[in-house]
């Protein structure tokens, strides 16, 4: 059976993953020319490449979890339905972001959508999402949380430590590893050991914990939501702890430091991208899990090209205006530096 | 007004907290938390039994474990952990001083982070080189925490409640060697404000300023001198953060004479602090150099002798308090 | 074939095997004695119910090789011939300690017999022990380090953090778990899942590191001694980390935090326990190391018992000697606490 | 002599070094190492690849690596080791403030960890609340590091080969701000020894003590006072352990008039240790009261507005010396 025709992904979920995939990649390629055009200093990391997990994953949790992140934070948020606007006016430092400019790139927070604590550390919100899981067990509220961490992450000793105790408490947590690493530069390599992981597959180490743990394609969005549905479901039955790990492929703009678009993201590219750069079609091609969302809908007939072109569109509008509103607006008053140490 | 030891009006405090908020929850290893090895350890096991839901005990993971209460704090319940030796707080560095200190001002005060750390700090006696830490002065350097340094029984129960109705992270050291310490603790549920400095003893030639342990032993000393006709005032600030520094000046100002006496090591310590903040705020008032009564700079040793020797001892502020009075 | 037979394990090992572990355990009985008299202050660890897991482990060492221990590292130096005279005059925070009375009971070193640095802090020297091993790696030595840990260090991130890079490193090192947690109040429990530790048994944890890993016996001394020496063997050769849990039954008489001693060793306990208190009877009928190896060397003809009694007298008179010698030692003068901070 | 600039220095004393010693071995992450994220990067990759034994990367695993690097000190060799950003020293906590820190003391003399730790500390423009810190108060608080602030391209050179043959464990605090500065270094190998302080400008009015980037940024603000006719001192620790404070004193009484700067936040820095001390010995040459430019109490926020606000910028550090002058 066509995965698209499952009853649990309608129409309406396809369009507006989609409508939120697209989002989040205009927002990363607008992004990066804000920064080559000196909008804002200091270093940063996009999600492109990874919109096909955060978007079904974070579909499937209720309004009121809550949902630790890292650096790689603007696909999630933009997955959750923050403002773009507000995203990034929090990036570039003013007083309509988020955190009214105060933490920028690595950490965007959105309390109200569950984002309470972005960290810039390499496994710094591992043992936060195992606290959060805590209090809500505690509290019987019902609610779980998820730790989106990158494949890195699991390198950090707060990783296994935090393993053990949400295994040993039975924590309602989902521990979500994207895997970006695969046929990168990048470090983890999923099925084989890298130079800087010898536990292989990632899995194996919650597994250790007694973590049930499985990997799944991050590129296939259908995949994702499948997977991560069951996972949530099991961990609001109250049995504990799940780790998923995903796979996508590092999209090599990112392969220096300081990112580059080698071609804006457009529905057409779905199915001829020679537009983009020798070097970079490959990718385009093969591995943007955008473009085969893209195609996958139209050819299952969710919807037409000339459809998604239009959302494409407006999708690009949207992040238009937010750049626009962002750069608009005013920088922090000094003495605000001052405010928001104590509660 | 009834007398307490000081680990009873401890116990007492916590008792009454976990009874009074159902948010509390505490984070500690059951055998030897709280109260450390104190020989009244036993009592705390009774406080752990009647909450068995809410006093947990971890694996020895400092750095998940103290994670987890932050993530918990922020997720509305209101957890003390318990680091038990101030020293194993460095397991958890990362956590206290790059998460917690920042949650409330990176996320442009939208999440509220209300822990308490719990730790023992200091010379507690053969703790050695990695046992006897005083990380007071390096979280001081960490703005975001509050942190609390009780030195009497009443003190140390109303500064615990006070620690545990906070919204912000706050950081609660206190030293085996008060526990015996003995005073007069109201009836009464009597919380201390954060930030108001206590006059533990009126004088009129020398201000001592002394936090935790380190105001008994001035006290000890200061009766002492009285003796000598040297009137100390000891003032303990009691909460370094917030930090009731009028107080502190309006001695300085009395006195114009000032000996600061803490745990910590010297270089950046707590003393070097409160030197500094005096001697810019008090440059007209001073009549002799500031001197600090503090641990020497080596690694702490394990022999008593040696132990001794670089602590902030009796003789020392005894020393250090004559040659200010001079 | 009784291992007894074993011509690896020849009558001088055994009996030189048999004087250390009595060596051990009069050590610690005199200690407590000389905590209980308030001969020193603090909190401390004895060795007593692992003799048989140190003793022979140890023997398989190379002189030069590097040794990292913890808070119990008693029995490990006597194992490796350290003077019991300067351990006490250590413990007791006199001139004469190894370290000069700066390091006590916790942190006893003598880098004469490979201990550079004891560490009292859980998890402490996971990583030290890597690095030594690297050291000896690049330096061509042939040394290979050990680091001897208990089971509540693996609860620690240093602990998986390390044996990730021992093992993408190859390093030369033997982690080597004493696991006293069986039947007593103490942490992991081998095979089942205890309160503190998720995963189980110990040895996948190394495991999935792609560190070999075994479990052993650690109150049967040969079984110590066939897998210690393999192992080592096999670490000389280059062939990377290895790990071993060895079970041991926690001694009764450290369940408080302050140890009593229930009764004196002898040879005739290991044939008549009723001079040991009923509730620590059954601990020196059953799970006593020492006095199963006795019982083991008597039974194959080895030594008789009135030769081991004639070894445990002069065990029991050179520990007498060596706790008169540190009560002789001075105290270091108060002006050597300011030397030593820096090389 | 010829110019370089300080990551050009830098480089050259790191390939020397290499080239000199088998023993030294660099963990450290070879693409963003040594340099950060500066464009510079690309030379530290060359010298990498010029050493690939003995250049290495370790996974994310901070604590685990720098304990490796302190346990191949104890066994034999000089490793440097690279936390890149000193916000990440947090994690490795542990290891080198209760290992490295005490190895040699607690081991009664016995064990030497010649172990170098390299950090980029300070506000290095949009690090934000978790990737801006400068520990280097917290680590002047543990006896047993030495640590070394350079601010010019001949002192990273120098001080960089001493760090790299010091017997004892140190902290190697570097600021990528720096490295864009251009400065005269000596042909021929030159060490620059521990504790000693460096002059790095002269004057009769007001002595500047200062580290790091913030030496200078105080030359800066120096050249532009001189001509209202303030005539500053600036004066460079180089080290803070060891501490030249005999060349301070000797400005000191020079001037009678004292402004530290520093990066790391107010309570219980740098400045503070630096103005206890000074305050102390200088209390009869005092003209005015000593002033502390720093960074100010709060968590370090992202928008560069109120990054730079909080930090010692020139303005605020002209205004202190102004003031002391009066
Ligand atoms: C404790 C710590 N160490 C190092 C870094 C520097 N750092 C930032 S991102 C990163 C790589 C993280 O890899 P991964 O977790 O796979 O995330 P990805 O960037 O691939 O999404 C590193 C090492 C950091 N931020 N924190
Ligand atoms: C980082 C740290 N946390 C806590 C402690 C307190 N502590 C000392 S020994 C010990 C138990 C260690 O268990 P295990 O490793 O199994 O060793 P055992 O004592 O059983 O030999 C603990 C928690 C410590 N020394 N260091
Ligand atoms: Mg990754
Ligand atoms: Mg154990």
């Amino acid at each position: 059976m066509d995965p698209i025709d499952q009853a649990h992904q309608s129409r309406e979920w396809l369009i507006e993953s989609c409508r939120r995939m697209l989002l989040i990649r205009h927002f990363e390629e607008t992004l990066i020319g804000l920064q080559n055009q000196g909008h804002f200093a200091g270093h940063y990391h996009v999600y492109i490449g990874q919109e096909a997990t955060g978007v079904p994953a974070l579909s499937c949790l209720a309004p009121d979890d809550h949902i630790f992140t890292t650096h790689r934070n603007h696909g999630h948020l933009l997955a959750r339905g923050a403002e773009p606007g507000r995203m990034y006016a929090e990036i570039l430092g003013r007083r309509d972001g988020y955190n009214k400019g105060k933490g920028g790139t690595f950490h965007i927070a959105a309390s109200h959508l569950g984002f309470h604590h972005t960290s810039g550390i390499v496994g710094g919100i591992i043992p936060l999402a195992a606290g959060a899981a805590y209090a809500a067990k505690a509290r019987k509220t019902g609610q779980i949380a998820v730790c989106l961490i990158g494949d890195g992450a699991l390198e950090e000793g707060a990783a296994p430590e935090s393993f053990n105790i949400a295994s040993l408490w039975k924590l309602p947590v989902l521990y979500l590893c994207e895997n970006n690493g695969k046929y990168g530069a990048g470090r983890a390599l999923g099925a084989a050991q890298s130079f800087s992981m010898a536990a292989y597959p990632l899995t194996d180490l919650p597994k250790v914990y007694k973590i049930p743990a499985q990997q799944v394609d991050g590129t296939d969005a259908l995949a994702v939501y499948r997977v991560v549905s069951e996972v949530v479901g099991k961990i609001r039955q109250g049995q504990g702890p799940q780790f998923i790990e995903t796979h996508t492929v590092r999209w090599p703009g990112s392969e220096s430091n300081w990112p580059v678009v080698p071609v804006v993201t457009s529905v057409d590219l779905a199915w001829d991208a020679s537009a983009a750069p020798e070097k970079f079609r490959d990718w385009y091609r093969a591995s943007d899990p955008v473009l085969a969302f893209i195609r996958k809908i139209v050819e299952a007939g969710a919807a037409t090209r000339a459809q998604l072109a239009e959302i494409d569109a407006q999708a690009v509008d949207l992040i238009d205006r937010a750049a626009k509103f962002a750069l608009a607006s005013p920088f922090p008053e000094p003495q605000e530096a001052l405010t928001d140490v104590f509660a | 007004m009834r007398e307490l030891a000081y680990y009873e009006a401890k116990l007492e405090g916590l008792r009454e907290i976990l009874a009074a908020d159902e948010r509390v929850h505490f984070i500690t290893e059951i055998a030897t938390g709280f109260l450390g090895l104190s020989p009244h350890r036993v009592h705390f096991r009774q406080i752990a039994s009647s909450f068995p839901d809410r006093v947990i005990a971890p694996p020895i993971s400092e750095l998940a474990f103290c994670g987890v209460a932050i993530g918990a704090a922020m997720a509305g319940l209101r957890p003390i952990v318990d680091l038990i030796t101030a020293s194993f707080a460095f397991e958890a560095w990362p956590q206290i001083v790059n998460e917690a200190a920042n949650a409330f001002y990176m996320s442009g005060g939208q999440t509220r982070a209300p822990v308490v750390f719990h730790l023992l700090h200091g010379l507690r006696g053969a703790g050695a080189a990695q046992h006897s830490h005083s990380p007071q002065a390096m979280l001081w350097n960490c703005p975001g925490l509050k942190i609390v340094l009780p030195s009497s029984p009443r003190d140390v129960k109303g500064l615990l409640k006070t620690a545990a109705a906070s919204d912000s992270p706050t950081v609660f050291i206190d030293h085996v060697l008060l526990f015996e310490y003995r005073g007069s603790v109201p009836e009464n549920d009597e919380a201390i404000p954060f930030g108001q400095a206590e006059i533990k003893r009126s004088g009129a030639d020398v201000t001592v300023v002394a936090t935790s342990l380190m105001v008994q032993r001035s006290l000890a000393v200061a009766e002492r001198l009285a003796k000598d006709g040297i009137q100390v005032e000891v003032v303990d600030p009691r909460t370094i953060v917030p930090l009731d520094f009028d107080t502190i000046m309006g001695s300085v100002e009395k006195t114009g004479r000032v000996v600061v006496v803490d745990e910590c090591h010297q270089s950046c310590g707590v003393a070097a602090e409160l030197v500094a903040r005096i001697a810019e705020a008090g440059f007209d008032k001073l009549k002799a150099p500031i001197r600090r009564v503090v641990t020497l700079d080596v690694p702490i040793p394990f022999s008593p002798r040696l132990e001794e020797f670089v602590s902030p001892s009796e003789a020392r502020i005894a020393e250090a308090i004559r040659a200010a009075a001079r």
